[in-house]
C-alpha cells in the first residue's frame, strides 16, 4: 500500500490506487445506469405507441433498410470486440496494441456513422421525415399478409390541426379531427377490399421515434469517437501504465453500452413486421 | 493548487488561521476550485439568486390575486409569472438546495474524507447548473414562458407563447448537474468513508443524501429525455405527443411525473436528514430508532418511483391504473410516519434546547405533517377528482416544500453556518425571524386549503368574488412570510463580518465535522485523517473533544 | 351570493359522499397533527435543558414495539382511505345507462356544449334536476378540464380522444363551471355557469324562447354573453375578435381588401358564415353559430349591437366604470345588478 | 481483490463471445421472417437480452467485478422495468370501463 501511495497517478483525496480505481468503475456504472434511464424514456414512448399502433409500426419498420441495419449491427458488435481488445492491451501495458485496437474501433464507429448518414439521406429524399411534409413511402414493397396492392391505402387522415373553421358545429369539428376514437381502434383492419389501412400519422410517429432513438444513439457514437481521439493522444503521450489505465477501461464500458443500446434498437426498429 | 497543510494552524489565534475560505482569494481560485466546500458556497449564491427570482414572481402574482379581477397583471404576464415561479423554485432552487449546498459541504466532512470522489465532476455540475439556469433566465427575460412548470403537451409543444425551448433546454442541462451530483455522492459514500465509519455509524444526513442521490441518478435522466422530446416536437416538428397524429399527451404526463414525483422526494429527503441531525444535537441524544430512520429514507426513495400516476387521476388515465397508483401512494405515508414519530420520540428524556435550528426543525415537523396528511387527501381517488388542480394542491405542496423543505434548509443553514463561515449570527434576530416565517407561512397557505376545497382552480388570475377574503389573507400572509425571509437574507450575510467567532463546536454537537476540524475547516478538511470508533450521536458515551 | 363561504355547496348525488370522506380524512389529520404538536410541546417543555452543563441524557436506542405500532396504525388508516376512496371513485366513473348525454367540446377558451336535441350553448350548461347527465367530451386544441366544484366532478378533456364524466344534479341553482387544466392565456376565463333547473323549466329552455319580459336590446345583450360572443368581443387587451362597440353602421376593412358596411345582413353573415368575410387584422377563429340561434335571436343581437354602436361617448365612459369585461363579471357571480346597473347574467329562476 | 478487478481475459474468450453475438444476430433476423404472432416479440427481445447479457458480463467485465456493480447494473434495468410496466398498465387498461361515445354522435 505504501508504494501505491506514492504512485504518480494517485489523486490527493484518495488513499490508494485500489480505492481510486474502484471509485471510478462504480461511478462509471452509475453513469451507465443513468444512461439506461435516459434511453429508457424513449423506449417507453416507443412501447406505448407500438402497442397502440402495431400495424403502422410494422409498416414503418418495413420502410427501413434491413440490409444496412444488419451490416451496422455486425460493425458495431465488431467494434465492441476491438474495444475489449484495446482494454486488454492496456491491462497488459502494450502501448502499440492499445493504439492499434483503438484506431480500429474508431474506424468501425465511423463506418457505422457513415451508414447512418446514407440511411438518413434516403429518408430525406423520400420526405419520410416527421414534420409538415411527411409522406409515407414503402416503394411498393409493402404487402401486408399477401393482400396485394397497398399504395392506395395510406394517409386518410389530415394530420394537421384542422382549420378551426366551423368548430361550433360538433359534427364538423369531429370530422375535421379524423374521429378521435378511430385512433383507438387498431388501424390496420382489413377494410374488405384486401387493402390494409395504415394511418399515415401513426407511421409518422414511428418515424419520429426512429429518428429520435437512432439520432440519440448516433450522438453517443459521435461523442465516443471524439473520446477515442482523446484517448489516443493520451496513449501516445505515455499517460497510461499497467497500474493506471482507468480512462481506457471506463471508455470501454461506455462504448459497450452504446453497443447494447443498438442491440435493442436493431430488432425494435428494423425487424418488426417482416413476416 | 494545493492548499497549505499547516499544522501550526491549530494553535494560531482564530482570526489568523488559514482555512478553506481564505487560503486563496482570487476570483480564479473560486471559479476553478475543486474543493467541495467552496463549490457549496458557489451553489449557495446561485440558488439564493433563483430563490429571489421565484420570490419576485410570487410577490407579483400575490399582488394580482388580492382582487378577483385581473387588474394588476395581464393574463399573459400572470401566466408567465407562475411559470417562472415554479421553474425557478423547483428546478433551480429546491432540487439543488440542500443536496448541492449542505450535501456538498457535509458529506465528505461527515464521513471523514478529504473531498468527494470526483472533485472535477463536482465543479462541472455547478457549471452545468449555472448554464442551464441561464437558459431558463434567458427565456424569462426574453418574454417568458407560459406553460406552468409542468410543460404539459400539446400546449407546450404547439400552442404556448414564449421561449419554451430555451426553458426546457435549461431544465435539460441542469438535470445533468443533478444526475452527476447524485453519482458523485453515491460513490463518495461507498468508497470514501474513513476507517471505522461503517454504514450504521453514518450520520442520518448521509443516509438521506444517499437515498436522494439514488433518485437523482435514476429519475432525472427521464426528465432530461422528456424535455428533449418537447424540444424535438416544438423545434423540429417531430410529432411525438401530437394528438393529430394519434400521439398521446398522457404519455408525456407519464414521463414527466416519472421524474417529477420522485423529485418531490429529492426535495424532501435531504430535509429529513437535516432534521435528524438537528434534533439529535439539540436533544443531546442519539436519534430514537436510528435504523428505522435510515431505512425509511431508502424505502421512500424506492416506493417514490411507483406512485407517479397519482398526478394523473383525472387526466384520462385508465381507471385501473388510477387504482394501482392510489394504492401504492398510501405506502409512502408509512415510512414517513416512522420518521416523524421517531423524531418526536427523540425528545423524550432528552436535554432539549431551543436554538434557532431547533425552532425551524420543530416548525418543520408540524408543517410537514400537515402537508403530508393533505397529500393523503390527494391520493384518495374520489377526493382528488374534486381537488386536482385546485388551490388545495397548491396549499399541499407549499406545506411540504416551503413549510417542509425550506424550513429544513433554513434549519440546516443556521445549524452549520458557524461551521461554514466560522461566525455566529445574531440569535435574537434569528429566533424572531423563525417565528415570523412560521406565522406568515400559515397565514399564506392555510386559507388556500379552504379556497381549494371551495373549488378555485389553480393558475387563475381572475376568480369569483366571494373568494376574495381568503385570497387576500393569503397575500397578507405572503408579505409577512416574505418579511421573514428577507430578515434571514439580511442577518446571515451581516454575521459574516460582524458575527462572533464560533469556535469549532458551538453547539457541542457530535460528528466528525464538529469534533475533528476547525470552523471554518481547512482546505483538505482534516489535519489528520480521522478514525471512527463510535456510533453516530454518541452524546451519552462521553465526548472526546468538548 | 357574494358572501364569504368556507365550504362549497353540495349539488350532486355524490357531493355528499365525497364530503363525508373528506371529513373522515380531516378528522384523522387533525388528530395526528394536534397529537404530534402537543407531544412536541409537552416533551419539549418537560425535558428542556435546564443548564448548559446538564449531563447528557441516557441513551435510548429505540423500541421495535413502538415502531410496529406506528407503522401499522397509519397503514390501516391508509387502507381505509384507499378502499373508501376507490369505491366512491368507481361510482363516479361508471356511467348509468339512462344518463342523458351532453356533448362538450373544449377549445381555447370556451366550452361548446350540445344537448341531445341539438340545442347548443357556449360556456353555460343547463341541466335538469335529478336526471343523470353524462358529458362526453373532447378538445379541439389543448388539454382542458371540465370542472363543476359544487358537483365535485372534474375530468380532463383531451384532443384526439373522448373522455366522460357524469353526475346527477340534486339541487336547483347556479353553479360554477371552470376549466381546471391550464390551457393558455385566458384559462381563468374559460368557464361560466351551470344551471340546474326543474325538468319542466329545462324542457322549455330547450325549446328556447327568450323571455318576453325583456326588450330586444336586453335580450340581445343577454344572448351576447350566454352565446359566448363576449368571450372574444370585449374591450380587453386579449380580445380575440374586434370590440363590437361602435361597429354597426360603419365601414369595416376586410382581409381580402376593400371595405364593407356593417349592416344587419353583414352581422348575420358574420354569425352564420364567419369565414366568409374576415375583418382585417384578425385571425379566422370565430365559430359559426348556424343552428344555434333562431332568427328572432339574431334580431335581438343586432338590436343590441345597434344599441352600443351610436353612443360611442356614453359607451367609453361605461367602459371606464366597468374595468371587468363581461366574462369576468360572469365569473364574479354577477347575478345581481352590478355597480353600473348593467346586467350581464340573469338568475334563471 | 486486485486480481479479480483487473482480470485479464484470454483473447479466445472475446472471440468466442463475438462469434456468439453474430450467431444470435443471424437468429433474430431469421426469426423476424417467421410469422409467430406475439412470439416474434418475445423471441426478438429474448435474444436481445441474451446478447446484452453477454456484452455486459464479458466485454464489460461485470462477471469479474465486485457485487455492488451487479446491483447497479441490474437495478438500472429493474427501474426501466418499473417505468415500462406502470406506464403500459395505464395504456393497456384504458377503456376497460365502457367509455364509448353515444351512437347518435
Ligand atoms: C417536497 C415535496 C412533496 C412531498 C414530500 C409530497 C408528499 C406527498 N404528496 Fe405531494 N405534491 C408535491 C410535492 C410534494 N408532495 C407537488 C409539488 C405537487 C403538485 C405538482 C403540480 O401539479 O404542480 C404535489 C401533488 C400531489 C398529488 C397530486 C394532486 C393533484 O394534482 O391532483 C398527490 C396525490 O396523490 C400528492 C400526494 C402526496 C403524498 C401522499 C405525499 C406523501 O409523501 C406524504 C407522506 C406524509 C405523511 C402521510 C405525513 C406523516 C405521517 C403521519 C403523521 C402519520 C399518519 C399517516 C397516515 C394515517 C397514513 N401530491
Ligand atoms: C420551492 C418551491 C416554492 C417556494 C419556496 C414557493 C414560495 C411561494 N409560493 Fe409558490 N409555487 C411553487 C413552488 C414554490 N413556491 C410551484 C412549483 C408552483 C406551481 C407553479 C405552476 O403552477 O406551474 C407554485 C405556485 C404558487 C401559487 C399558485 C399560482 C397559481 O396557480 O396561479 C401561489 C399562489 O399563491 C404561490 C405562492 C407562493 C408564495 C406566496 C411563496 C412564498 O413562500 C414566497 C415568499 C417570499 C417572498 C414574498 C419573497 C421575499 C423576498 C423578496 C420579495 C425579494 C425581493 C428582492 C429583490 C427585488 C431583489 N406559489
Ligand atoms: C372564438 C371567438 C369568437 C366568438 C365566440 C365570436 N366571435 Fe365574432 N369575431 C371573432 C373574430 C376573430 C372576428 C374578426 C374576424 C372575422 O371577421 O371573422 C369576429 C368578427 C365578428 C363580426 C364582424 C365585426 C366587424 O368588426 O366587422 C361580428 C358582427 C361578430 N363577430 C359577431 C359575433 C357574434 C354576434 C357572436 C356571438 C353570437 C360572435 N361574434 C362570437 C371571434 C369570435
Ligand atoms: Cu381550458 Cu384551462
Ligand atoms: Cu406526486
Amino acid at each position: 500500500m505504501s508504494d501505491a501511495h506514492s504512485s504518480p497517478y494517485l489523486a490527493h483525496h484518495f488513499d490508494d490506487m485500489e480505492q481510486q480505481s474502484q471509485a471510478a468503475s462504480l461511478g462509471m456504472w452509475i453513469f451507465l445506469a443513468q444512461e439506461i434511464m435516459f434511453f429508457g424514456g424513449l423506449f417507453c414512448g416507443y412501447a406505448v405507441y407500438r402497442l397502440k399502433f402495431p400495424e403502422a409500426f410494422s409498416a414503418g419498420s418495413y420502410s427501413l433498410a434491413i440490409g444496412w441495419g444488419c451490416f451496422n449491427t455486425v460493425v458495431l458488435i465488431g467494434s465492441s470486440l476491438t474495444m475489449a481488445l484495446a482494454v486488454r492491451s492496456a491491462q497488459l501495458g502494450r502501448k502499440a496494441g492499445i493504439i492499434k485496437w483503438l484506431v480500429i474501433t474508431m474506424f468501425l464507429g465511423c463506418v457505422f456513422l457513415g451508414v447512418k448518414v446514407v440511411e438518413y439521406s434516403a429518408k430525406f429524399e423520400h420526405n419520410m421525415i416527421p414534420g409538415r411534409h411527411f409522406e409515407f413511402h414503402d416503394d411498393g414493397k409493402f404487402v401486408v399478409a399477401g393482400h396485394g396492392d397497398h399504395s392506395a391505402a395510406v394517409g386518410h387522415d389530415e394530420p394537421v390541426h384542422a382549420e378551426v373553421g366551423e368548430p361550433a358545429d360538433h359534427h364538423a369539428a369531429e370530422a375535421a379531427h379524423g374521429e378521435p376514437t378511430e385512433h383507438a381502434e387498431p388501424a390496420g383492419e382489413d377494410n374488405g377490399h384486401g387493402i390494409v389501412e395504415i394511418n399515415q400519422g401513426e407511421v409518422e410517429l414511428f418515424v419520429g421515434f426512429y429518428f429520435m432513438m437512432t439520432g440519440m444513439h448516433a450522438l453517443h457514437m459521435v461523442i465516443g469517437v471524439g473520446l477515442i481521439i482523446w484517448l489516443l493522444v493520451l496513449t501516445a503521450k505515455n499517460r497510461f501504465a499497467t497500474e493506471y489505465y482507468t480512462p481506457i477501461e471506463m471508455f470501454g464500458l461506455y462504448w459497450h453500452f452504446v453497443d447494447i443500446v443498438w442491440i435493442f434498437l436493431f430488432p425494435l426498429l428494423y425487424l418488426i413486421g417482416r413476416h | 493548487m494545493s492548499a497549505p497543510g499547516v499544522t501550526a494552524n491549530e494553535v494560531a489565534p482564530e482570526e489568523r488561521r488559514i482555512h478553506y475560505l481564505n487560503w486563496a482569494t482570487t476570483v480564479k481560485s473560486w471559479l476553478l476550485t475543486l474543493d467541495h466546500k467552496r463549490i457549496c458556497i458557489l451553489y449557495l449564491c446561485t440558488i439564493t439568486f433563483y430563490f429571489l427570482v421565484g420570490a419576485v414572481a410570487a410577490t407579483l402574482f400575490r399582488i394580482e390575486l388580492m382582487t378577483p379581477q385581473g387588474d394588476f397583471l395581464s393574463a399573459e404576464i400572470y401566466n408567465k409569472m407562475f411559470t417562472m415561479h415554479g421553474v425557478a423554485m423547483i428546478f433551480f432552487f429546491l432540487v439543488p438546495s440542500i443536496p448541492a449546498t449542505l450535501g456538498n459541504f457535509l458529506i465528505p466532512l461527515m464521513i471523514g474524507a478529504k473531498d468527494v470522489a470526483f472533485p472535477r465532476l463536482n465543479l462541472l455540475t455547478w457549471y452545468l447548473f449555472s448554464i442551464g439556469s441561464l437558459f431558463a433566465l434567458f427565456a424569462i427575460i426574453n418574454g417568458g414562458v407560459d406553460t406552468g412548470w409542468t410543460f404539459y403537451t400539446p400546449y407546450s409543444s404547439t400552442y404556448a407563447n414564449g421561449h419554451v425551448i430555451a426553458a426546457t433546454f435549461g431544465v435539460f442541462v441542469a438535470g445533468f448537474a443533478s444526475i452527476l451530483t447524485g453519482l458523485n455522492f453515491i460513490v463518495t459514500v461507498h468508497k470514501m468513508r474513513a476507517p471505522g465509519m461503517t454504514w450504521f455509524r453514518l450520520p442520518l444526513f448521509i443516509w438521506a443524501a444517499y437515498a436522494t442521490s439514488i433518485i437523482m441518478v435514476l429519475g432525472t435522466p427521464v426528465i432530461a429525455i422528456t424535455m428533449l422530446l418537447i424540444i424535438a416536437e416544438r423545434g423540429l416538428g417531430i410529432g411525438i405527443f401530437d394528438p393529430a397524429l394519434g400521439g398521446d399527451p398522457v404519455l408525456f404526463q407519464h414521463l414527466f411525473w416519472f421524474y417529477s414525483h420522485p423529485a418531490v422526494y429529492i426535495m424532501i429527503l435531504p430535509g429529513f436528514g437535516v432534521i435528524s441531525e438537528v434534533i439529535a444535537c439539540f436533544c443531546r441524544k442519539r436519534v430514537f430508532g436510528y435504523e428505522f430512520i435510515a431505512f425509511s429514507s431508502l424505502a421512500i426513495a424506492i416506493i417514490g418511483f411507483f406512485v407517479w400516476g397519482h398526478h394523473l387521476f383525472v387526466s384520462s388515465q385508465s381507471v385501473y391504473a388510477g387504482l394501482i397508483f392510489s394504492f401504492l401512494t398510501f405506502f409512502v405515508g408509512v415510512p414517513t410516519a416512522i420518521k416523524i414519530f421517531n423524531w418526536v420520540a427523540t425528545l423524550y428524556k432528552g436535554s432539549v434546547s431551543f436554538e434557532t435550528p431547533m425552532l425551524y426543525a420543530l416548525g418543520f415537523i408540524g408543517l410537514f405533517t400537515v402537508g403530508g396528511l393533505t397529500g393523503l387527501y390527494l391520493s384518495t381517488l374520489a377526493i382528488d377528482i374534486h381537488l386536482h388542480d385546485t388551490y388545495f394542491v397548491v396549499a399541499h405542496f407549499h406545506y411540504v416544500m416551503v413549510g417542509g423543505m425550506v424550513l429544513a434548509f433554513l434549519s440546516g443553514l443556521h445549524f452549520w453556518w458557524p461551521k461554514m463561515t466560522g461566525r455566529i449570527y445574531n440569535e435574537t434576530a434569528a429566533k424572531f425571524a423563525s417565528v415570523i416565517v412560521f406565522i406568515g407561512f400559515n397565514l399564506t397557505f392555510f386559507p388556500q386549503f379552504i379556497v381549494g376545497y371551495l373549488g378555485m382552480p389553480r393558475r387563475y388570475y381572475e376568480y369569483p368574488e366571494q373568494w376574495q377574503l381568503l385570497q387576500l389573507l393569503s397575500s397578507a400572509g405572503a408579505s409577512v412570510l416574505g418579511f421573514g425571509f428577507l430578515m434571514v437574507l439580511c442577518y446571515l450575510p451581516f454575521s459574516l463580518v460582524f458575527g462572533k467567532r464560533a469556535g469549532p463546536n458551538p453547539w457541542r454537537a457530535k460528528g466528525l465535522e464538529w469534533e475533528e476540524t476547525t470552523s471554518p475547516p481547512i482546505a483538505h478538511n482534516f489535519v489528520k485523517n480521522p478514525i471512527v470508533t463510535e456510533e453516530a450521536y454518541a452524546y451519552t458515551k462521553g465526548s472526546r473533544h468538548v | 351570493m357574494n358572501e364569504f363561504e368556507l365550504f362549497p355547496e353540495a349539488a350532486s348525488s355524490f357531493a355528499g359522499e365525497v364530503d363525508l370522506l373528506y371529513w373522515f380524512l380531516t378528522i384523522v389529520s387533525v388528530i395526528f397533527t394536534v397529537g404530534i404538536a402537543l407531544a412536541l410541546l409537552y416533551l419539549g417543555i418537560r425535558y428542556r435543558r435546564k443548564s448548559e452543563d446538564e449531563p447528557a441524557p441516557e441513551e435510548i436506542h429505540g423500541s421495535n414495539l413502538l415502531e410496529i405500532v406506528w407503522s401499522v396504525v397509519p397503514l390501516i388508516l391508509a387502507f381505509v382511505m384507499f378502499f373508501w376512496g376507490a369505491h366512491l371513485f368507481f361510482k363516479m366513473r361508471i356511467v348509468p345507462a339512462d344518463a342523458m348525454e351532453i356533448l362538450v367540446t373544449g377549445k381555447q377558451w370556451m366550452w361548446k356544449i350540445q344537448h341531445p336535441n341539438g340545442k347548443r350553448e357556449i360556456n353555460n350548461l343547463h341541466v335538469p334536476l335529478g336526471q343523470p347527465v353524462k358529458c362526453t367530451m373532447t378538445s379541439e386544441d389543448v388539454i382542458h378540464s371540465f370542472y363543476v366544484p359544487e358537483f365535485r366532478v372534474k375530468q380532463d378533456v383531451l384532443p384526439g380522444r373522448y373522455t366522460q364524466l357524469w353526475f346527477t344534479p340534486t339541487k336547483i341553482g347556479t353553479y360554477h363551471l371552470f376549466c381546471a387544466e391550464f390551457c393558455g392565456t385566458e384559462h381563468s376565463r374559460m368557464g361560466g355557469k351551470v344551471y340546474v333547473m326543474t325538468p319542466s323549466d329545462y324542457e322549455s329552455w330547450l325549446e328556447g324562447g327568450a323571455d318576453a319580459s325583456l326588450s330586444p336590446v336586453e335580450a340581445g345583450e343577454l344572448l351576447f354573453t350566454s352565446l359566448g360572443c363576449a368571450t372574444c368581443h370585449h374591450d380587453g387587451k386579449n380580445s380575440q375578435g374586434p370590440n363590437l362597440a361602435g361597429v354597426f353602421g360603419t365601414m369595416q376593412p376586410l382581409d381580402s381588401g376593400g371595405e364593407i358596411l356593417a349592416d344587419e345582413n353583414y352581422i348575420k353573415d358574420s354569425m352564420m358564415n364567419p369565414q366568409g368575410q374576415i375583418v382585417r387584422g384578425y385571425p379566422k377563429v370565430m365559430p359559426s353559430f348556424k343552428g344555434m340561434v333562431t332568427d328572432a335571436q339574431i334580431t335581438q343581437i343586432i338590436a343590441y349591437l345597434k344599441s352600443i354602436a351610436g353612443t360611442e361617448e356614453a359607451d367609453s365612459t361605461t367602459d371606464e366604470e366597468t374595468p371587468e369585461s363581461p366574462e369576468s363579471a360572469l365569473l364574479n357571480d354577477a347575478l345581481e345588478p352590478d355597480t353600473t346597473g348593467q346586467r350581464y347574467v340573469r338568475m334563471e329562476q | 481483490m486486485s486480481d479479480t478487478e483487473h482480470h485479464v481475459c484470454p483473447v479466445g474468450l472475446y472471440l468466442a463471445i463475438f462469434g456468439a453475438l453474430m450467431v444470435f444476430t443471424l437468429l433474430t433476423v431469421g426469426a423476424a421472417y417467421l410469422n409467430m404472432g406475439v412470439m416474434n416479440n418475445v423471441v426478438m427481445l429474448g435474444i436481445a437480452i441474451v446478447k446484452a447479457a453477454l456484452v455486459i458480463s464479458i466485454f464489460m467485465h461485470l462477471k469479474y467485478n465486485p457485487k455492488i456493480l451487479w446491483v447497479v447494473a441490474i437495478g438500472a434495468f429493474v427501474w426501466l422495468g418499473i417505468m415500462l410496466a406502470l406506464t403500459l398498465s395505464d395504456v393497456m387498461s384504458r377503456g376497460w370501463i365502457p367509455n364509448q361515445p353515444a351512437s347518435w354522435l
